[in-house]
Order: C-alpha cells, then structure tokens, then sequence
C-alpha cells in the first residue's frame, strides 16, 4: 500500500473513531450528533473507497507491508494490520456501503428524533463500520478476534436499538448467541493454527495448511466453515439471519446483510485460499453443496415471507449460498490443479459478493424508505406505492432486476461468471464428481428464477396496484438524503453490470495473491466492451453491448407505432372488473396468494398448515366474515434447533446439581480444577 | 459400404434405442392408466427386439434373431394382447395412489440410473457395440424393481416383473458377443412367459376374491 | 468486433414477420386437425395490425411500469432472436452473448410481463402472473441442465458455436445424450410458449389461465407488442430447438449464395417439422391442472440428467 | 399418451367445416320459416286478425294507417301468418335477417315488404374489421337460446374462427359486443361497464329478439327493452333465437365479405 493509500486509510479510521466520539459527545443535541456522526462515517467512507480502490488499481495492494497501529501493552497481542489485496477488496466493499448508508442515515435517524438517542446510533453504527474495516485489514489473529467481537457486539446493540418491542429483544439475543458460537469455534481454529505456526500473525499463518497433519487441517477447515458459516448464515447456520436483519434500523439492516454477513465470506477465503495451502477434493465439494442448498432454501424460505423485510434477509441465504458456489468451485479447481479456473470461480464468488452488497443494500434501503412511509414492514399491508414514492420505485426496481440475475444488471455479470465456471469445471476431472457441477448449475438456475418470481411478487405486491391500507395510501417520498443513499447504490449496480470489465482490473491483484493467476486481460475482449469465459471460445457477453442493441431496437416498435398507430388515442378508465361495482383493494392478488403455488409444489418442505373459519348467517356460500391463516414449518427451527435446545436444556437442569449456591461448593469446584490441570501437566 | 463407420452407426443406433428404453421405463413409472402402461411396455419390448435385430446383423449371430423374433412375438404381441383382455375382464383401468407420486418417483429413478451407470463403468470397456448399453440394462433391472414397490395394483407389478425381465434380456443381447449361450436367454424368456401367465391368473383370482387388485389386502388372508 | 449490420437487419426482419407466420400455421394446424378450416396462416398478421391502429384503454391503477412492459417483452424477444442462428452461423450478436444470455433476457422480459400483470391491481392479472413465475421457474432447472449437456460437448455457451460442433454426420446427432436433452428442451418448449399440457392458448376461461390472464387489461397496440413479442420467443425458442439439436444445412461463415437459399429451406422445413410435433402433442392432450405440471417438468428434468449421464459415459 | 388412434381418427375425417359461403348454405330445418315478407297492401281494411295473434306486439295497425310488422320484436312463431285471411303476411324461407338500421326491420309499407339486408360497414371500419372481428359476448339476463345458438357457430362445422373473428375474454381485447338478452335491470351496469372497456373503435352486434326490442319481455319495468337503450347497436340480427346461419349471415355482411346473393366475394 503506497503512501497516498495508506494516509487515506488513517483518515478513514479516524473519521469512524471521530464519528464515534462525536455523536456520544453531542447526543444531548440529536441533529448535531445525527450530522456529526453520520457525516463523518461519510467523510470516512468516501476515503475509504478512494483509498482501497487505487490500492487496488495501481497494484500497491500486492506489494503492502503490514504496520502496526497502536503499540500493545499485552503479550502475544499485536494491533497490526495489512491491506493486502484481499483486505483492500472488502475493505471497499464496506466503504462503498459506509458512503451511501450514511447519506442516507442523515435522513433516516431523523425519523428517531425525540424517542430514540440518535446519537448512541450513529456512535454503534460509526463502531461497527470501524470494527469492520478493521477485521478485514486484522493482520492477527487475536486482533482479527478483537474486531469481530467489537463487530459482533455492536451490530448486537444497533439490532436491539428499537429494543421496546419483544420481537427485536428476542432475535439480539438469538444474534449473540450464535455469533458467539461461531466464534467459539473461530477461536479454536486460530488455536489449532497457531499450534502448527507457533506464532498469531497472519503472515506465518500463509500457505500452513501443507505443513500440517491432515486430521488437524480438516479439523481447521470444519471449525473455520461452523465459525465463519454462522456469520454469512449459510443453511443450517442460519436462523439468526431472518430474524435479526429486519428488527434493525433499516441502515443498520443493509449494512449487516450487505458487509456484516460478507466477514464470514472473508473470513473462508482468508482461510481456505490464503492459509490452509491445496486442499483436498472434499472441502470444495462441501462448500460447493452446501452454497447450492442455502441459494435454494434461502430463496424458497423467502418466496413464502410477507413482511418485506425478511423476505431481503432470507435472499442474503440464497445469495450467500451462490457465493459459496463460487468459492466451492474454486476449492476444487485448486484440487484438480486448474488455478486460471480457480480464480475464474473465485472472482465469480467475489464479484457476487460485492453485487450483493450493493443490491442487497439498496434493497433495505428501499425497505427502510417503505418502513418510514408506511410504518409497516408488511407487504399485506402496501400496495401503490409507485405513485407515492416514485424515485424509491425506480431505486428498488432496479435493484429487484440486479438480484434475480436479469441482464444487464450486475447480478447477471456474477451469475454468468458463476455458470462459465461450472461449466469449464465439467472438463477438469474424470471422476463422477464431475456431475456436481451441471447440477449446482441447475439448481443455480433454479435459484435464478425462483428470485425472479419473488421479486415479481416484492416489487409486484408492494408498489404496484392500489394501497391496500390507510397507511400506504397516505405514504410520501422519501427526503433527499435517503433518496441519495439509494441512488448511488442504484449508479453503482448499474456501474457494476455495463462495465464488468473496468472493474474485473480490481481483482487481479487479489487473485495473484490468491491463486498465482491474473484473468483480467483473458476475460475482456474487444477493448473491454465483452466478457468471455476463460476457456477459448468458451462464450462470451457483453451486458453493455445488449444494452445499446435494445435501445438501437427501440426505433422498431416507435416506427411501428408511427405508421400505424398515428391516430390511436388512449383512454384512463376502470380496470375491467367482469362488470361488477368496481374493484377493491381486497379483491387484489396477496402476497400470500402469488407464493401459493410455490408453497404447494414444495410443501413437502414447507408443510403449510391453512385454517379457514367462517361465520354465516344461513349457507356457508354467504359468509359474513372468512378469517384465514396460513403458516409455513419453519422446518430448521423445528426440527433441528428445537430438538436442540430441548437437549441442551436437559443437560443443563442434570448440572444444575452442581449449582449449590454456597460459596463452599465453588471454592473447591475451582480448586478441582486446578488440581487437575495440575495433574494433567504432569 | 464402409465397414468401420456402419458399425459405429450400429452402435449408435443401439445406444439410442437402449436410452429409449430407459425413457419408455420412465414413462411407464409415471403412468398410471393401465392400458397406456400395456402398451409402453409393448414398445419397450419392441426396442430390444430392434436391439437384438441390429446385434444380430452386426455379429452375424444367428441365434440373436431368434431371440429378436421371440420377443416380437412373446412380449410385443402376445403378453400385451393376454394382459389387454385381462384388463377388460376385470375392468380396472387406473391405478390407485402409488406410494410415492411421479416427481418424487422421478428424481428417485434418476438417481437409480446414476447407481446403474456407476456400476456398470468397470465394465463399459469390454463391450463393442453400444457402450452404455449394459449401464441401461442394469438401470432398467433396478427402476423395475422400484416400481414393483411401489405400486399396489397386481397387474402393475406384473409388467414391472416383465420390464425387469426385458432389462436382463437386453443385458444378455449387449454382452452376446461374449457368448451368453441363447439355451440360457431362452430359459429366461420361457420362465417369465409363464410366470406372467400363472400371475395372470392369479390376478384374475385375487380381483375374484377380494374385489380389487391392490395386493397389499393379501394380507387378510392370514388367518 | 465482427458486427455485420446487413446481417442483423435481416435477421431482424425475419423474426418479425415470421413470428406471426410461424403462430398463424400452428393455430392452422391445430385447426385442421380437429376437422376444421381454420383461420388462415396469416390471420396473426391481420390482428396484429388492427390492435396496432385501435385506441388504448388503460386502468386508472396502472403506473409507467404497465406501458414499460409490452415494449420490454418486445425487445427483449427481438434482441433475444439476434444471438440464435437462424440460417447461418454465427448469428449476428454471437458476440454479444450466448444461450445464458438468452436465458437471462428472456427471464427480463417475463419480468416486466408479470409485473403488467400485477399493475392494473385485477386479481386476474396477479393470479397470471403467479403462475407465470411459478412454472418459469419449475421449467428452469430442466432448460438449464439440458443446455448444460448441449454446451458441455460443444465446450461453449455461445450458441453459433454449439449448433457448429454438433455439424457433422447426421447419425451422428442420434446419440442418446443429443436426443433425451431435445425431449427434455421439447417440454421446456411446451411450457415457456404456453401451451397445452402447461397452459392453454385459446383457453376463455380466466381461472385456467396463465399468460393470458396477465394481458388481460392489454389493448390496442401494447397488446400488439405483447402477442408479438410472444410469438416471437416461440419463434426464438423453436429456432434455438432445431438449430442446437439439428443444425443439418445451416449455412456457416462466407457461405454462398446457393447455401444460404438450401440453409432457408432446410430452417423451413425444420421449423415446420417441430411445429407439426407441437401441433400433436397439443390435439392429442388436454391441459393438466396446475399443480401437475410440475410432474410434467419434473420428468424433463430427468430426461435432462439421463442425456447429461450419457454425455458423461461417451467422453 | 397412445395418440395414433386420435390422430389416425382425425386425418381420416378430414375437414368437417360446411363450405358455405364459398358454397351452398347447409339446409334448413322445415319448421324454420325464415324471415317474413308482410304485403301491407294485401290487407283487407279494418282487419286486424294479425294484430290479435302476436304475442310480443310486434305487429301493429293504426286506425287508417297499414300494417306494419316490427321484425325486431317477432319471435317467428308465424301465428299471423296463419291468421291473416289474404295471405299479407307470408313466410319466406330465407334465413338473411340481419339489418343495419333499427328502421329496417319495420315491414309493411309500400316499398318496405321485405327486409333490407345489411349493408357493410363503412371503407374505414371494414379495413380495420374486416379480417379480424373479436367480440365480447354479453349475456344481459338471455334465457340462453341466442347463447346457445351463438356457441353452435364455434363448432367445427362452423368454425367462425376461419373469418378471423373470434370471441375473446377480456373486453380490452374486443373489437365489439354481441349482446344476447333484453338487458335486465341488473345487467345494466355490466352492459355499461363492458362497453366502456372497449376501445374505440367498437361495434355492437344485438342478437335475438331480445336484445333488439326486449322480445317477449318488452315493457316488463325491470328489463331495457334490448341494448339500444343502452349503447349504439351497429347490427340487428332478429330471431327468437337466429339460426347460427342467420348470424353468421349478419356478421359477414357487416364486414363485407357477402355479396348479396349469399356467396363469398
């Protein structure tokens, strides 16, 4: 990192810390905190995205050195960090992030003036983009910890901040839990690795796996995937994901499921690709699989929501899920000696996570826009928003179309890239595992256009048609500041899907890191314009390329509409409703009613449980009042965390024993123990 | 005519008739009208008597005609013709609920075929004309078996019998040059014939008896 | 950047107006085969042309999103039609992408089609649209692995260049992996045109349909747009059939004159073969219920991992 | 699944649609009497035995004034012709009944004995019409004869599709209404709503006595005695119900594609 970089970096750090500070200080004054600490985090953010990405263009990220921030005062811990290329491709990640949610921010804490301390928000959410900066620049392992239970413990409190309602209470203390489980094993990986090393710093962790025996690798490899699974909310891991991100302020929403979630991604790249040197068959194969079930229980999970916000948390599983495809992908390449694959999938799974990022953000923020108008997260409840909020429309649209995968918007760059891999890795090995590939490649498909279907319905059911309730017939466009949030975002999007090939530069540092290869030059042809796979005429495309032929297109229809359509007139009047005295905004498709089919084709997964009560007055066929219910089996609560806990509950009412109260009993319970660790070191 | 290519088009011919077969099984577990089920297993046998016809030309194995034309006559004319008047006597002309239903039946086939293929890898290498020919006999044996489970009407149980049957016929066509003497093939053939018609028979018996076909009430039979 | 533009505006030029020819035999057909005259092939052309010149009536409900859709739909289908050979490789926008391409855009304008359907708040138009996605997204995994099998052999996704590798002798395109993915594409077909057993064209019924019930509230020229760009996926999706799985007298790069008129006929009577096949199959069955077309596709997909088995035993 | 007995089934009936226009008009039953040729001019004075007969009072007789027959309201059930004692009033046997103008079905005068066949449509409209009609059918309180009737012209020996018309689902598809059924109070709004939902330019097509005149409902307080109460009707086809033949006749000649004798130009 050069010195320009580097001087930015300070900067950013110090504006979130400044941010932090400041917002504490004035949180008697709520507009000065709201304006200090969100414009700060600014001011920081901004810094941050020039800082990591000329890091990255310029290539000043592969020749970094790593320093030390702060001197420590405590043995075997040291506050050094590295911005190497990987570090630098998060580290603009969350910048990008910090810039456009704190614009937005600026609008959306005003909502919590006179009932919630603004200031304390900014300062949590200042915490958490430092803390977060700072676990992908870590360069230590027990610093890496430091800043992940930092992390960890401020998105804990920014998920509790509308802590008045049982629900929120409820997901912040499921949320800390099984991050802290997660960590647990993180630790025990870090342990594990620094048994084999001898020492924390990242840098004697770089290719260790080879030196290490093979049981005590995979015991890495599967401590690493729990700990770090439980952060991104891969399938089964992943229940604290639904049920924290849309109790969040919505700022604090997208930034956990745009960044916060991404750490674990981080965090298994970090690892697999940085430290645990060439791995054997089955970690990819694992990774793979379980990337193909969470993307298609996470987009089935989110097809049968119908508060808006849960329905963008559980796409982060699906989408988590197509990451992992990439870097599953990639693990197996490495195995099968292919590293120009590797890093194709691996560039694949990156880019997709920094798609996701952008849109996912968008896409609460568009929700936040919503939740603030309409003061409901329910989509039951919308309806017509489109002619209240116009600009948040467009923002969610676009984002809608860049996360089911539709060209020419980024999720489709990613996703192409994901299917060229997949489809190159059927020729790297002979074996029957071979078939995984296609099939992930199916169910990628699958996946694909299952988020389609439900974005028709989140896009469908919550701004189009009428209001289907006082609170969306009287909602209002957002202020300015939000709807700035959401227009950078919604450049970026755009950015990222017509010009892929600018931005494929950025990775080639980090896959000479990574993998020894640099793609950019292989996958732009004709000046940057197409994208082509990496094998020789392997496909290409050109999102920007269909752009510009849809609109030379254009002139078809306007021609035809010239000759003959010249005198036609158009007429606004009623939908047509079969002559009956007009349409209500209960007679409208539900939310509930456009995911029906989906929930009966899969209920052997969903297990939908319907109850139907009517009142009449003399046939059944004239009811006065129907009230329906409609559940889905939320099958991993049921059946995997319930069992669960029940046992875990067991056993601990057995060592409740142990927990006599008297002073006595736990003097020598320590006592014990010491003499066994003594006897043990003997 | 060029020798090498025409059998190369010999066993292309055979593998896409050997992968039909495999399709008409499929069709035949997603089916649930017993004429129509009849008659996928006619065109079945149909396809091994054309597989039995193209390997006989090829290998100018004289006793594969045989076995062709026997299965013409046995399994595509007169077990379908025996098994249609069955139907009409007993007029049942659906089958009840199977346990499983067809995606699911489907995706448990598919993966069956995987098993088939796996199986039969080792020895793809010895066979010359149709490489995977052996891979959809096996497949064809074990899809069979699937849907003798489970369905519940006897008669259905009867063709997945035959299907199996057919599976193991074009096995012993597929791996003919290796001298599976025809007595043996014969021997199979003439075993099920009449297999078919004792169950024949007996299904007329049990609908006489108990008033359906669904063999899982024989168990009101113990005492 | 090898864009020729006399190429794409012939091209261009052919889907559009043999769109509508290619639905107007296919309703002929259907109608002489079940005993009737029937409307003549090129009554879509007489329709298309009266929807385009009458007025519009558009819902009060309805925002920009409604009139963005059938141009969305339209275009889409057109660009679309550009990537696919049609009488000779490679196809006009080969470059510009490949079948995901296709795929992609094609779930764009199905996009914008179900939120048209959304927009006028009819419960029709919703109910249109649910289905719709539904099935889309039930046929997806089955085209998708099916192309996998086709691409996988050909090593690309470009889709000039499949319909070039699988040139060659024509027993050759009977091995078994060729066939069962045709099937299995044959029954995507089915369901991504709308026709019976997935949905019925000509169904009057509203609680029977499916893309229909989305147009419900179309009129006048969007209308147009919509049936139009409807039939000019059919058109797309049947040449993307026939010349992947068939490519016989597919013209290839600086062919002559003469090859280009054989390359004409031979794509005729290619198309014309699959719509006589679509024709059958759609006198000789009723339409399932809803809820039994995923057994429909589910047993493409089947087909799809059997012909991706069989590629897997022959390399 | 098995389809060679279907298909083989099917190609071997071949085409069963009637060849009409291009030739002969299929026969009509002997009880239909077609359309009704009233000689005012025959009458005896005073006499109005016709009068009496009709059970819809679709015939009248002023004092001093001839009689005059309104075919809109007639349900054919040819009591006056029976009745009339100089044969004024006499069945033709021609099945063409459709008329532009509510006037022309009024017959009796000088000049006005037989019906006046409908003319086509203007340049304009028949260029936008005239191969591609789609229409929305209404059933304004019908007691389902002229429904029925209507349906008959989808079968295969009909085929109305063949003419490019076509009945659709949605009024926004239509180019026009074919109304059946006096248009019962409670099928008012419906009338009134589908019409809106039509976009211009649009016809309407009333079919039946009923829909024309109110047929044997006329007068009744919760009926509208027909559809041109309600919208501007562009074609009258009487009958109670018409011969599919008869509307057939009608929906051609609106679009032009009969000459007068019957046949197709």
């Amino acid at each position: 990192m050069n010195e320009f970089s580097a001087t930015l970096l300070t900067f950013a750090l110090g504006a979130y810390v400044a941010g932090m500070v400041g917002a504490l200080l004035f949180q008697r004054a709520e507009r000065l905190a709201n304006v200090i600490g969100f414009g700060l985090a600014t001011a920081g953010g901004v810094c941050g995205v020039i800082s990591f990405a000329s890091a990255l263009a310029t290539g000043a990220a592969t020749v970094s050195r790593s320093f030390e921030l702060f001197p420590s005062l405590i043995p075997y811990v040291r506050f050094s960090i590295h911005a190497d290329a990987l570090g630098c491709f998060f580290g603009l990640i969350i910048s990008l992030l910090a810039v456009a949610l704190s614009i937005y921010s600026l609008g959306y804490a005003r909502g919590y003036y006179g009932h919630k301390n603004v200031g304390a928000l900014a300062a949590l959410f200042n915490a958490l983009l430092l803390a977060t900066t700072l676990v992908f620049l870590a360069d230590h392992a027990l610093f890496f910890l430091i800043a992940w239970e930092i992390m960890a413990l401020s998105a804990y409190c920014l998920v509790s901040f509308e802590h008045e309602h049982e629900e929120t209470r409820d997901a912040g203390v499921l949320y800390f839990v099984m991050s802290h489980i997660g960590t647990a094993c993180l630790i025990l990986g870090f342990l594990l690795l620094f048994q084999a090393s001898g020492s924390y710093g990242f840098d004697s962790f770089h290719a260790l796996g080879d030196n290490m025996p093979a049981g005590q690798r995979n015991a890495v490899f599967l401590l690493f995937l729990f700990g770090f699974g439980v952060k991104a909310g891969m399938v089964p891991l992943h229940i604290w994901l639904p049920a924290a991100h849309p109790v969040a302020p919505s700022n604090v929403s997208a930034l956990m499921s745009g960044v916060l979630i991404k750490t674990g991604i981080y965090g298994m790249t970090r690892v697999f690709f940085d430290f645990m040197g060439a791995p054997p068959n089955w970690w990819g194969v694992t990774v793979l699989t379980i990337g193909t079930i969470s993307a298609v229980l996470g987009v089935l999970f989110a097809l049968m929501e119908h508060d808006l916000k849960r329905l963008l948390a559980y796409h982060s599983i699906e989408n988590i899920g197509i990451i992992l495809m990439g870097l599953g992908a990639a693990l197996m390449f490495l195995h099968s000696g292919h590293p120009a694959l590797a890093s194709l999938a691996l560039i694949a799974g990156l880019y997709h996570t920094i798609n996701h990022a952008v849109f996912k953000a968008l896409l609460f923020l568009g929700a936040g826009a919503i939740l603030h108008a309409t003061h409901t997260r329910n989509m039951e409840e919308m309806g017509g928003l489109i002619k209240r909020m116009p600009k948040t429309a467009v923002c969610f649209l676009i984002g809608a179309v860049a996360i089911s995968a539709l060209p020419p918007l980024n999720g489709f760059v990613s996703e192409w890239l994901t299917y060229q891999s997949l489809l190159q890795g059927f020729g790297t090995t002979t074996s029957l595992i071979r078939l995984m590939f296609p099939l992930s490649g199916a169910m990628l498909a699958l996946t694909g256009a299952l988020a389609a279907a439900c974005f028709v319905k989140a896009f469908g059911i919550t701004f189009l048609a009428q209001p289907r309730s006082e609170h969306a017939r009287q909602a209002h466009e957002a202020p300015f500041t939000m709807l700035l949030g959401q227009g950078i975002l919604t450049a970026a999007c755009v950015f990222l899907g017509l010009f892929p090939a600018l931005f494929l530069k950025l990775f080639d540092p980090l896959t000479q890191q990574l993998t020894g290869q640099q793609l950019s030059q292989q996958l732009s042809t004709a000046n940057g314009l197409v994208l082509s796979g990496v094998a020789a005429h392997g496909g290409t495309v050109s999102t920007l390329g269909l752009t510009l032929m849809l609109l030379c297109l254009l002139p078809v229809p306007l021609v035809l509409c010239l000759l003959f359509a010249r005198r036609s007139k158009t007429r606004i009047a009623p939908t047509w409703d079969c002559g009956q005295r007009g349409l209500t905004p209960q007679m409208e498709y539900t939310a509930t009613g456009f995911s029906k089919p989906i929930r009966m084709i899969f209920k052997t997964l969903f297990r939908p449980h319907r109850e139907v009560q009517r009142e009449y007055d003399f046939s059944p066929y004239f009811a006065t009042t129907i009230r329906f219910e409609s559940h889905v089996e939320e099958v991993f609560q049921t059946r995997i965390y319930r069992p669960l806990k029940w046992l875990v509950l067991r056993a601990s009412r057995r060592l409740r024993a142990l927990q006599a109260g008297s002073l006595q009993a736990y003097l020598i319970y320590i006592f014990v123990t010491l003499l066994l660790l003594l006897l043990f070191a003997l | 005519m060029n020798p090498p290519v025409s059998t190369e088009i010999g066993a292309q011919v055979i593998t896409l008739m050997a992968a039909l077969m495999l399709v008409v099984q499929l069709l035949l577990i997603a089916q649930r009208m017993l004429l129509t089920s009849i008659r996928l297993f006619a065109i079945q046998s149909l396809l091994l008597a054309a597989i039995a016809t193209v390997v006989a030309y090829y290998h100018n194995a004289s006793h594969v005609y045989v076995v062709a034309v026997l299965t013409l006559l046995g399994k595509v004319f007169f077990l379908p013709w025996l098994l249609n008047r069955l139907v009409h006597r007993i007029q049942i002309h659906q089958e009840i609920e199977p346990l499983l239903n067809a995606p699911t039946s489907m995706l448990i086939c598919g993966g069956l075929t995987l098993l088939g293929y796996l199986v039969a890898q080792p020895f793809t290498s010895l066979e010359r004309l149709g490489n995977n020919t052996l891979a959809i006999a096996l497949t064809l044996l074990l899809t069979g078996f699937f849907l003798m489970i489970n369905r519940r009407k006897a008669l259905t149980q009867v063709l997945a019998l035959l299907t199996v049957e057919n599976g193991v016929m074009l096995a012993a066509v597929a791996l003919t040059t290796y001298g599976m003497p025809l007595v043996v093939e014969l021997g199979i053939f003439f075993d099920v014939m009449v297999a078919v018609m004792v169950l024949g028979i007996l299904v007329y018996r049990i609908r006489e008896s108990f008033a359906s076909m669904d063999t899982s009430k024989l168990n009101q039979l113990k005492g | 950047m090898n864009l020729s533009p006399l190429a794409l505006l012939l091209q261009t030029l052919l889907l559009l107006l043999l769109a509508p020819l290619l639905s107007g035999v296919i309703k002929n057909w259907k109608a002489k085969l079940q005993n009737r005259r029937g409307p003549p092939p090129w009554q879509v052309y007489f329709d298309i042309a009266k929807f385009l010149r009458k007025d519009m009536v558009i819902s009060e409900h309805a925002s920009w999103v409604f009139s963005f859709a059938p141009y969305v739909v339209f275009l889409t289908a057109l660009l679309t039609g550009l990537m696919v050979p049609m009488i000779n490789t490679p196809a006009p926008l080969s470059l510009f992408g490949g079948v995901l391409a296709v795929v992609g855009l094609l779930a764009l304008g199905r996009f914008f089609l179900a939120l048209g359907g959304l927009d006028p708040a009819s419960a029709f138009g919703g109910m249109g649209s649910s289905r719709e996605m539904t099935i889309a997204a039930i046929a997806e995994p089955a085209l998708m692995l099916a192309i996998f099998t086709v691409a996988i052999t050909a090593g690309s996704t470009d889709l000039s260049r499949i319909a070039e590798s699988t040139q060659g002798a024509t027993w050759k395109l009977l091995n078994p992996a060729h066939v069962l993915a045709f099937a299995a594409l044959f029954i995507v077909l089915l369901a991504e045109t709308g026709r019976i057993p997935v949905d019925n064209p000509a169904t009057h019924l509203e609680l029977t349909m499916i893309h229909e019930a989305m147009l419900l509230e179309y009129s006048g020229r969007y209308l147009a747009f919509m049936e139009w760009g409807a039939s000019i996926k059919q058109l797309v999706l049947m040449t993307l059939l026939i010349n992947v799985f068939f490519p016989i007298g597919l013209a290839g790069p600086g062919a002559s004159a003469a090859a280009f008129g054989i390359s004409l006929l031979a794509y005729l009577a290619k198309l014309l073969a699959l719509s006589a096949a679509v024709v059958v199959v759609e006198t000789t069955n009723a339409k399932m219920r809803l809820f039994r077309a995923p057994d429909l596709l589910s047993a493409a997909f089947v087909l799809a991992t059997l012909a991706l088995l069989s590629t897997f035993l022959f390399h | 699944m098995f389809i060679h007995d279907t298909l083989l089934n099917r190609l071997k009936r071949g085409c069963e649609t009637m060849a009409y226009p291009q030739g002969a008009p299929p026969a009509l039953p002997d009880r239909h009497g077609g359309a009704l040729r009233v000689e005012a001019a025959k009458c005896q004075t005073g006499c109005a035995a016709c009068v009496a007969v009709c059970p819809t009072e679709a015939i009248t007789r002023p004092p001093n004034q001839p009689v005059a027959l309104d075919l809109g309201r007639c349900i054919f059930c040819a009591e006056c012709v029976k009745t009339c004692p100089t044969g004024a009033i006499t069945q033709t046997g021609d099945h063409r009944l459709a008329v532009r103008r509510r006037d022309d079905l009024v017959l009796g005068d000088a000049g006005k004995e037989q019906l006046r066949l409908a003319a086509a449509l203007d340049e304009k409209l028949r260029r936008l019409f005239g191969r591609s009609l789609k229409l929305r059918q209404v059933s304004a309180g019908g007691c389902a004869a002229c429904e029925a009737d209507t349906n008959v012209l989808g079968t295969i020996g009909w085929d109305l599709g063949r003419f490019g018309i076509q009945f659709v689902a949605s009024p926004r598809h239509a180019d026009g209404l074919l109304i059946t059924g006096p248009v019962s109070k409670n099928m008012e709004l419906a009338l009134k709503k589908t019409w809106d939902a039509v976009p211009p330019p649009k016809l309407v097509i009333a079919v039946g006595a009923c829909a024309i005149a109110g047929g044997p409902f006329v007068g009744h307080p919760q009926v509208n005695n027909g559809a041109g109460a309600l919208v501007p009707v562009d074609l009258f086809i009487p009958g109670c119900p018409p011969h599919p033949l008869t509307i057939l006749d009608g929906l051609l000649r609106l679009l032009g594609r009969l000459e007068e004798s019957g046949r197709k130009t």
